[in-house]
């Protein structure tokens, strides 16, 4: 009992590709930045309780981390905005050549800043099994980290297709652009988190 | 514009450089005043004196550990002064074959020198007069090996005591022995503490007016402290004096006057505890004992009430960590001051008490003078057991101060432990501001040298369970540096003015006696195994020898059969904190030891097992 | 309008009837074969395979309920042994929670929402396949651990410290907590695709304001899933931490709390009873729709409503900690919210009746589901309204009072408003209509059976009965009323069974459905029943909220997709104007890869940390060749000007 | 009126009589709670009733149109939900409040949870007036007592329900409930928390008695355990005060100093044993003391294996410290 | 562990994993421990039922709980010692095997360590002796437990490998001139 087709609009001129809001990639990607972002407010939220629990913070005999590494690394993925900017923009313009260059600059800045977080965890003057304070600490670090390592991967595995002939597709561009878009997200999420390790120890 | 770029930059960069230079010569120049200060010789006007009476002492001999009875660890010997101690070598050494704590006070009676071991108690006299030392007669007591298992903090001895051709010493497992001085012959042994319901002995035994003082050790493990007077002819217990439980077994009588009202009123040692709890209440004797011939009373600590949990035993907890002075014939109780009621961080009062005449507020005062566990060096009066002043002679977070009017020391309560929830950065922590390791006074500066920690702890208490002969703890702890970092300092403290003449800060924490000497020299040992001697007055380091193995002993000078001075101190790691190395145990535990080798597990780095003796001397 | 292509690359006038459907069927059909099988991204076969695993959860943890009331029938009864039990009823509740009531509404919609919207696949197939296999692991791996008894047994919301590394030796805890991860993997992927899939994939002309009332409830409960799963997941994963690595976030001896675990438990666990009656209450508004021939009273009112529900859901998850002892002061804001949350629930209830009261009901098998729904959730609701005040909660929490609640709750106010919508789209699934007389029946038997087992719980509880005993002592009075509760389990569990069979005989032999069985007005409607591989030969427009009764026979269409690739519709999220014609990605076996490699990463890190790291490697291989754009084994896109 | 109010609210759900039931009204928190209960019994009938009516009305009515007044329906139900919600959120918090607000009280008891049992002590200025029991609870009559909660390992529930609503035991926090009992009474108490294995058996007796009576048995607890008169007791009292049992249990005045185990110093004048599990009766305690996995498997306590003489003898014994 | 080894356990371990996460609340079957000091107790052939104590959680956990109320840890910390020796290193005194633990508890040892026959059960001694193997990691992997309800004791005992026991002998330790 199917009902006739009644024919009332064609879609056949619509673009098959779309930036910003008009892709779906986007949205997934908005999605999983609304779960992360969730994954670290309630983190920050723990972080909070737990220092509600101590008399001092961190609490005694332990120091607050070392400013260096989280400093530089603060620097540098805050500098990283500027290619991921270009990289966006080149993408969704569809500059190729410029976006393969700027993929391997990021995948390098990425591999930096891994590098550097190793140096994080190492000057945090606190291991996750001394106490609560620890495990919170490691927890945001680790769990920031883990954004660093899936979006260098994705950054990889994208810089990688960029280099095939699948490059040219105009939706890798998407790709590109929401990749630079979750990049954006990696570090704005990086600020709070690095104010709670290095500074709010030294304030509180 | 061009033109003046130059000359801006060379401005900004002069400018640069001055300020930088400015800023450095500000830093340096106020840490070498302070350096200054702390070496230009400290004067005051008016000087305590040692106890008139109690300061007596054999002419450059040392017949018990602290020399006098009024404690003073004082060498009127003056050879070895400021100008030249920088050429002190050693002059022999004497290997014990013992690798546990060596915290024994060696004794030099004549021209021999008796010493004596950790577990199992080994003593051995040395023959001074012949230039190697031999040994003249040595003497095993045989303690049972169990006592080692009970010992709480390492199986050391604190030393013996001379009198009269006699030698009396304790072993682990809790004998009373008395020796020939000569022969090396045991005159009597007398048992006076049972290592079933866990006591030991450690401390040193004092001998005064014909009888042997001896108390327990085992505050860790619930037993119900005492202190025996032996009679020093026979090894007949004269009097025995429990630390708590009812009046008649305290020895409190009718003399008895303690000068606060919360320690007055009727078989307190059982009221103020719960239940009957009392009787595994603690409050061992382990420490020193003070004695002034005058009064004729003696003065000693009582440990911290058992369990270490407190929530286990609500009320005072009477008559442990506090100072008891008894008449030394019948130990009948005179007055009672509890520097810790309700101990909540096993802070014992069992620390020596330094018998000085001294100015209070312009009059002259018979007083003992307490570096207290708590942190608190108490001035008493020892004629009445007022506390004329306690003043924080350590970091200090769980006090707030000692209220004169009443007594009681005053709590922090955002340091009170709790059961379930840590309690962080206690300071003083377990071992307090000061552990047994005794001071010492010289008359000449009026100065207490006070070698003394710096650590804090994290404390959480977990609910004890009696088991005769077991650890009656409830407790977990973790104890670090205290404010600062450093683990461990010595003060010369003056109580006429109450405040500290000169500090010296020590990375590892103090566990050695100190010495003075009338040379203005003041020695102490270090536990990475430095024997240093500082100027009395500046406390300007002015020699350090480094020896085998750290130092926990308590050092003592003398003359030698040849004329010259001697100053002798053991070398061998141990005690509570050295048990670390000596006994082995693994610091990847942060609650191991009862929670002190989380202070120091770098330990082993500085230090290894040892037992040796050295002596020092003037080349010749 | 553009000149196309001779070979008539998209639908229109040109191209329709059976040569479309061939052409469809040749763009978005599967491999055959267990490989095809394993690989497919369609939503309806994911949806099928994701109801029928969740109702073999469902049939798992209803036994193990009839197990418990077997055991706690008599007093002092030596059935099963206390460790058993608390396995039993730890595994009765996650189970129920995590594997049937939450993943079987997402399984629903998984189904039911494409065809809704008018569209042909959902959002991200693959990542919804990947959903479905994540799911199924993580459901495998605790039945598995529990058959193994290594079942966890700190209750469903494990509270530290009983769940802790001291208290919980062994794995069983590990293997509760890694359970949620993977369900939550799995929610929160079906989530961001049922979001985007509802937001983005609706028929042109189905603005938000058009769109039916059960999309706006998974919509809600996408976004609810999105922000409340995150709290579960962290919870999770501290106690594993804890557990493995000696973190101490639960750990009061080194300044963790273990009230921090009911907090993060409680802000998800509150929303989670929403998550699931939220679509139970978008069945009842498609259902009572259908059945009372009119559109629900107030469509606005209760849009709003839903919108409000998961709101206010995000404020009340104090309310299960009144007696931990937190200040007093904050707990009348929480017995505020908590009483405010049934305002748009009671709005809701009277739009049905409303609905019902001015249409022209008729009375068939999955209106009978609505009406129970109405009769039993209402009590469930009420006895919220006295547990959301501290004084009464003070009395009745942890009782069999709350035990009765959260029952009327969770069966009244979900699985049967579930099994009206199973019998409701049935046919559309099937080709096939379930027996009504059956339905009736077994509607009957399971009414009956319910309330039997659990309206006598609510006595039990206030006359002091604990939740969470194995057994109690004789002498109580409880006696008589376990009795009563555990007859009426058996005969509950009887209906439930005689709905079953009602599946299967009605799966094999049941009436043939025509593409519009119940007369109804959505676009699910629309198509076949069962509905080809691609939905809709031409995807639907719509330009009101009863397409069907309001467009009759000529429901319109629009043309211009591809036929010779799979591509999808996006639209504008207001308005719903076309705007993108996105290509859907083919079938693949590796997002099963990836859940395999993912799963076994999961697993091996209840052991050791170091499964993190050793695991990266396969899964990533396995997300790299997921992602990685494959040969187009259909020409390009023609050039279109 | 004021009689027959508890009374409607028994009727309707039979749960006053009984040593375990939320409406026994046996304390002042218990009557305010039957008092509220009352109100939202009745307020919630109504609406269920309304909704039913509604329902039923809808079903049987079968016609078109009517919107707008249902319209108008709408908006009043939406109204009448929401006075009364807020009716109920006020009578809640006065309720409330008026709990909170128990007089100052002299009385202090700690009880500690433990898995399975419960540690009492009750507290005094006189440290030794100190008394500590186990897995009961003596109240005196129309007096507020202060109960402070701990935990020693899981998270319990204290719950008394005849008097009182229910208050966590949490490890690393220390809740205090101040609790009112009116009615003399024998009343019991069960844990409400998921504790672990044996939850199902974790229960005291409470007994509400005048404050005379309460004050003559304080004193009689402070006493030390009573010596074995006969041989049996006395064999019994040596196997006790030396063996396995004396590692865990304490005995007052007897060298069983246990801590980790309840105090069993007046175990003979307790009702009940395990917690609650037997009754208190010479058959259930030689039952308890042979196998005691047997009624509580998982309990802390082990099977020791004693010989049958040994068993008598201790069971006389610990029969004897009434 | 070798990674090889890890992904074996993890196969095995749901198979395996019955009896290591089994609760028997009336205990395992004792193993065959005669008298006490009977020579029946020979370490290289060890009761194959001493396996159902250190190879199963519950039974750990028992004796992890014995352990504080025996006032085990109040000598021997949570295994780094103190009055007592340390039980987290690899020096074993008197052996390592889990009968010659049971014999240390039970009949106590010369150099302090009491004697707890007849104040422990010998399925309490059986648990007791599985915990002090898990704190030095001699229990398997998987039933060990990341921290305890208390104070942080340092790296977690499922992140260390347990090394070989080492025979110390105590006259060695003692380093006596005796």
């Amino acid at each position: 009992m199917t009902p006739a087709p009644r024919f009332t609009g064609d879609l056949a001129h619509l673009p098959t590709h779309g930036f910003g809001h008009r892709s779906l990639t986007w949205w997934g990607i908005i999605g999983f930045m609304l779960i992360e972002g969730g994954f670290f407010a309630l983190t920050i939220a723990a972080y909070f309780y737990l220092m509600s629990q101590e008399h001092s913070w961190p609490p005694p005999p332990f120091r607050p981390p070392n400013l260096i590494a989280g400093t530089l690394f603060t620097l540098v993925i805050l500098l990283s905005e500027l290619p991921n900017t270009v990289i966006k923009r080149a993408a969704e313009q569809g500059r190729l050549r410029e976006v393969r260059k700027l993929m391997l600059v990021m995948v390098g800045i990425g591999l930096v800043l891994l590098v550097i977080r190793g140096f994080e965890f190492n000057s945090l003057n606190v291991l996750w099994y001394d106490n609560a304070y620890g495990s919170i600490v490691w927890a945001l670090l680790v769990l920031h980290t883990t954004h660093i390592l899936t979006d260098w991967g994705d950054t990889v595995v994208l810089g990688g297709l960029m280099h095939t002939r699948h490059g040219i597709e105009a939706r890798r561009f998407i790709d590109v652009s929401e990749n630079s878009l979750y990049w954006r997200f990696v570090w704005l999420a990086w600020l709070p988190i690095y104010f709670l390790i290095y500074w709010l120890p030294r304030l509180a | 514009m061009a033109q003046r770029w130059p000359k801006l930059v060379l401005l900004v960069a002069v400018g640069l450089v001055v300020a930088a230079l400015v800023a450095f010569l500000i830093i340096r120049g106020t840490g070498e005043r302070a350096a200054e200060a702390a070496r230009t010789p400290y004067e005051q006007p008016a000087l305590a004196k040692t106890a008139a009476g109690a300061g007596a002492h054999p002419a450059g001999q040392w017949y018990i550990p602290a020399g006098d009875y009024a404690s003073t660890r004082f060498s009127d010997l003056a050879d070895i002064n400021t100008q030249n101690v920088g050429q002190l070598k050693p002059a022999f050494t004497f290997d014990t074959g013992y690798l546990k704590g060596h915290e024994a006070a060696p004794l030099v009676v004549g021209s021999t020198m008796y010493l004596v071991t950790p577990y199992p108690n080994v003593v051995y006299a040395l023959d001074l007069t012949k230039p190697d030392r031999p040994v003249k007669w040595s003497f095993n007591p045989h303690p049972n090996p169990k006592s080692q298992g009970i010992a709480c903090c390492d199986v050391v001895d604190r030393g013996m005591s001379y009198d009269n051709g006699r030698l009396f010493m304790v072993t682990l497992d809790g004998q009373v022995i008395a020796l020939d001085a000569n022969s090396g012959a045991q005159v009597w042994r007398t048992p006076v503490a049972d290592i079933s319901k866990g006591e030991t002995v450690t401390m040193a035994p004092l001998v005064a007016a014909g009888k042997v003082l001896v108390g327990d050790s085992g505050g860790e493990l619930g037993v119900r402290g005492s202190l025996k007077a032996l009679d020093e002819g026979s090894g007949k217990v004269v009097w025995k004096a429990y630390s708590t439980g009812p009046d008649k077994d305290v020895l409190i009588g009718p003399n008895f006057h303690p000068y606060y009202p919360s320690d007055q009123g009727k078989d307190l040692g059982v009221k103020s505890w719960p239940g009957e709890a009392w009787k595994q209440g603690g409050g061992t004797i382990w420490g020193w004992i003070s004695y002034d011939p005058e009064l004729h009373m003696i003065y000693y600590g009582t440990s911290n009430p058992g369990p270490w949990d407190a929530e286990d035993r609500p009320g005072d907890d009477k008559w442990t960590a506090g100072i008891f002075a008894r008449d030394i014939d019948t130990g009948q109780a005179r007055w009672f001051y509890q520097t810790a009621p309700h101990d909540l961080y096993d802070h014992d009062a069992i620390n020596e008490m330094i018998l000085l005449d001294m100015p209070v507020n312009g009059t002259m005062r018979k007083v003992l003078v307490q570096p207290g566990r708590t942190g608190f060096m108490y001035v008493i009066d020892r004629v009445t057991g007022q506390v004329l002043s306690a003043d924080p002679y350590a970091s200090m977070t769980a006090y707030t101060g000692v209220d004169l009017k009443t007594g009681r020391i005053q709590h922090n309560p955002a340091e009170v432990p709790q059961s379930g929830r840590v309690t962080r950065g206690i300071c003083p922590a377990a071992p307090g501001g000061k552990d047994w390791n005794p001071s010492a006074f010289s008359p000449r500066t009026g100065l207490l040298y006070v070698p003394h920690l710096n650590l804090c702890m994290d404390h959480v208490y977990t609910g004890a369970n009696y088991i005769s002969g077991t650890p009656f703890l409830g407790v977990e702890s973790k104890m670090y540096a205290g404010p600062g970092g450093y683990r461990g300092e010595m003060t010369a403290w003056d109580p006429v003015r109450r405040k500290p003449a000169w500090q010296i800060r020590e990375n590892l924490p103090l566990w050695s006696g100190a010495l003075a000497t009338a040379g203005d020299v003041v020695f102490y040992g270090t536990l990475d195994g430095w024997f240093k001697a500082v100027d009395a007055r500046s406390g300007k380091l002015l020699w350090k020898y480094r020896t085998e193995s750290g130092i926990v002993g308590q050092p003592i000078s003398y003359r030698g059969p040849d004329g010259r001075q001697y100053i002798a101190i053991y070398s061998g790691v141990g005690g509570w904190v050295g048990g670390l190395v000596s006994g082995g145990f693994d610091p990847r535990d942060p609650t191991a030891g009862l929670g002190i080798f989380n202070a120091v597990p770098d330990l082993a780095k500085y230090t290894g097992r040892g037992g040796r003796l050295y002596v020092f001397a003037l080349p010749r | 309008m553009t000149e196309l292509d001779p070979d008539l690359a998209r639908d229109g006038p040109e191209l329709t009837g059976v040569e479309l459907d061939r052409r469809l069927t040749a763009a978005w059909r599967r491999q055959p074969g267990l490989i095809g099988w394993l690989s497919t991204t369609d939503h309806k076969e994911i949806g099928k395979r994701y109801i029928v695993t969740a109702f073999v959860f469902l049939a798992l943890a209803g036994v193990l309920g009839l197990v418990m009331r077997a055991q706690l029938a008599r007093p002092e009864s030596g059935l099963i042994t206390a460790d058993r039990y608390n396995q039993i009823f730890t595994m009765h509740g996650t189970t129920m929670m995590f594997l049937f009531a939450v993943p079987v509404m997402e399984a629903m919609a998984i189904y039911v929402i494409p065809l809704m919207l008018g569209t042909r696949n959902m959002t991200f197939a693959r990542l919804n396949a990947f959903s479905y296999w994540m799911y199924l692991f993580g459901g495998t791996m605790l039945w598995v651990a529990f058959v193994l008894n290594t079942g966890p047994d700190a209750g469903w919301f494990s509270y530290t410290p009983l769940s802790g590394p001291e208290y919980a030796p062994g794995k069983r805890v590990d293997i509760w907590a890694q359970m949620i991860t993977f369900t939550e993997v799995s929610g929160l992927a079906a989530a961001v695709v049922m979001a985007t899939t509802i937001l983005k994939q609706r028929a042109p002309g189905m603005t938000l304001a058009k769109m039916p009332i059960f999309a706006w409830s998974m919509l809600v409960v996408a976004l609810m899933i999105i922000f409340a799963l995150p709290a579960v997941a962290l919870d999770s994963g501290m106690l594993l931490s804890d557990r493995l690595v000696g973190t101490h976030f639960f750990n009061p001896y080194e300044g963790g709390d273990a009230l921090l675990w009911q907090h993060l438990f409680w802000f998800f666990g509150h929303p989670e009873v929403y998550i699931i009656f939220l679509p139970a209450t978008g069945f009842i508004s498609e259902l009572v729709a259908t059945f009372s021939r009119r559109p629900v009273f107030a469509y606005p009112a209760v849009v709003v409503s839903l919108c409000a529900t998961g709101l206010l859901a995000f404020g009340l998850w104090v309310h299960h900690m009144f007696a931990t002892g937190l200040p007093r002061l904050g707990f009348a804001f929480y017995t505020a919210a908590s009483l405010t949350v049934s305002i748009p629930t009671g709005v809701q209830i009277f739009c049905w009746i409303a609905t019902i009261w001015l249409g022209r009901p008729q009375f068939r098998v999955p209106m009978l589901w609505v009406i129970g729904f109405i009769v039993t959730f209402v009590i469930g609701g009420l006895t919220g309204v006295m547990l959301a005040s501290v004084p009464l909660d003070l009395q009745l929490h942890d009782t069999y009072f709350v035990v009765a609640h959260f029952h009327y709750v969770l069966i009244g106010g979900a699985v049967f408003p579930l099994l009206g919508a199973v019998t409701y789209w049935f046919p559309k699934a099937t080709g096939r209509m379930m027996s009504e007389a059956l339905g009736k029946l077994s509607f009957a038997v399971t009414f009956v059976g319910f309330h039997l087992t659990f309206f006598p719980m609510h006595i039990t509880g206030m006359m002091g009965m604990p939740r969470r005993v194995y057994t109690y002592p004789a002498g109580m009075g409880w006696g008589t009323l376990n009795m009563i509760s555990s007859i009426g389990a058996a005969i509950l569990a009887f209906g439930v069974l005689l709905f079953v069979i009602n599946i299967i005989l009605s799966f094999r032999a049941g009436r043939v459905a025509g593409a519009n069985p119940w007369e109804a007005a959505g676009l699910e409607w629309a198509t076949t029943s069962p509905p080809p591989v691609y939905n809709f030969p031409h995807l639907p427009a719509v330009a009101s909220r009863t397409p069907l009764w309001d467009e009759g026979e000529g429901l319109p269409v629009t043309t211009g997709l591809r036929v010779d690739d799979r591509e999808l519709l996006s639209v504008t999220i207001i308005d719903a104007i076309p705007s993108v014609r996105e290509p859907s990605p083919k079938p693949t076996i590796w997002p099963l890869l990836s859940a395999i490699a993912i799963g076994v990463t999961f697993v091996w890190s209840i052991f050791t940390p170091w499964a993190l790291v050793f695991g990266l490697v396969p899964s990533a291989i396995a997300l790299t060749i997921w992602f990685w754009p494959k040969n187009p084994d259909v020409p390009p896109e023609p050039e279109i000007d | 009126m004021r009689k027959l109010r508890p009374l409607l609210a028994c009727l309707a759900l039979s749960g006053c009589h009984g040593r375990q039931v939320m409406l026994g009204a046996a304390g002042r928190d218990g009557s305010m709670f039957a008092n509220l209960w009352l109100v939202f019994l009745i307020v919630t009938l109504v609406f269920y009733a309304l909704v039913l009516i509604g329902l039923v009305w809808a079903i049987l009515r079968r016609r078109e149109g009517g919107e707008p007044a249902t319209r108008t329906g709408l908006l009043v139900w939406v109204g009448v939900i929401s006075v009364t919600l807020a009716g109920l959120s006020i009578a809640s918090w006065l309720v409330d409040r008026n709990m909170n607000r128990a007089p100052f009280t002299g009385l202090t008891v700690e009880i500690t949870g433990h898995q399975w049992w419960w540690d009492v002590r009750y507290t005094s200025a006189d440290p030794s007036q100190t008394l500590r029991t186990s897995n009961q609870l003596h109240l005196p009559a129309g007096m507020p007592v202060r109960v402070i909660l701990k935990s020693a390992d899981v998270i319990h529930s204290f719950w008394i329900p005849n008097i009182s609503g229910k208050q966590d035991l949490i490890p690393g926090r220390t809740n205090d409930i101040v609790i009112t009992p009116e009615k003399v009474g024998l009343y019991r108490s069960q844990c409400a928390e998921y504790c672990g294995l044996e939850h199902a058996h974790m229960a005291f007796d409470v007994t509400v008695e005048p404050l005379a009576d309460f004050e003559k048995w304080w004193a009689q607890g402070l006493l030390p355990a009573r010596a074995p008169v006969t041989p049996l007791q006395k064999a019994g009292y040596a196997y006790v005060t030396t063996r396995e049992c004396s590692t865990c249990h304490n005995i007052a005045g007897t060298p069983a100093t246990g801590q980790v185990a309840p105090d069993l110093t007046h175990l003979a004048s307790r009702l009940s044993l395990g917690a609650g599990t037997y009754p208190m009766n010479s058959g259930h305690l030689a039952a308890w003391v042979a196998d005691p996995q047997s009624a509580k498997p998982g309990n802390k306590m082990p099977v020791i294996g004693l010989e049958p003489d040994q068993l008598n003898a201790v069971v006389s014994y610990l029969e004897s410290l009434k | 562990m070798s990674s090889p080894c890890r992904a074996s356990l993890l196969a095995l371990v749901l198979l395996a994993g019955c009896d290591e996460q089994a609760r028997d609340p009336r205990g395992h079957p004792l193993p065959e421990t005669g008298p006490l000091l009977s020579a029946a107790m020979n370490p290289a052939r060890p009761d194959p039922r001493a396996v159902d104590y250190y190879k199963n959680a519950f039974e750990v956990s028992q004796g992890q709980q014995l352990f504080q109320w025996m006032n085990c840890s109040g000598c021997h910390s949570n295994g780094g010692g103190g009055m007592g020796p340390a039980l987290s290193d690899t020096k074993w005194r008197y052996g390592s095997s889990m009968a010659d633990i049971v014999q240390t508890i039970a009949n106590g040892r010369p150099n302090g360590m009491p004697s707890f026959s007849g104040k422990l059960t010998q399925a309490e001694m059986w648990q007791l002796a599985a915990y002090v193997r898990s704190l030095s990691q001699h229990v398997p992997q998987s039933i060990r437990s990341g921290r305890t309800e208390g104070l942080s004791v340092g790296e977690p005992s499922t992140l260390r490998d347990p090394h070989p026991p080492r025979a110390v002998t105590p006259k060695q330790d003692e380093a006596s001139v005796e």
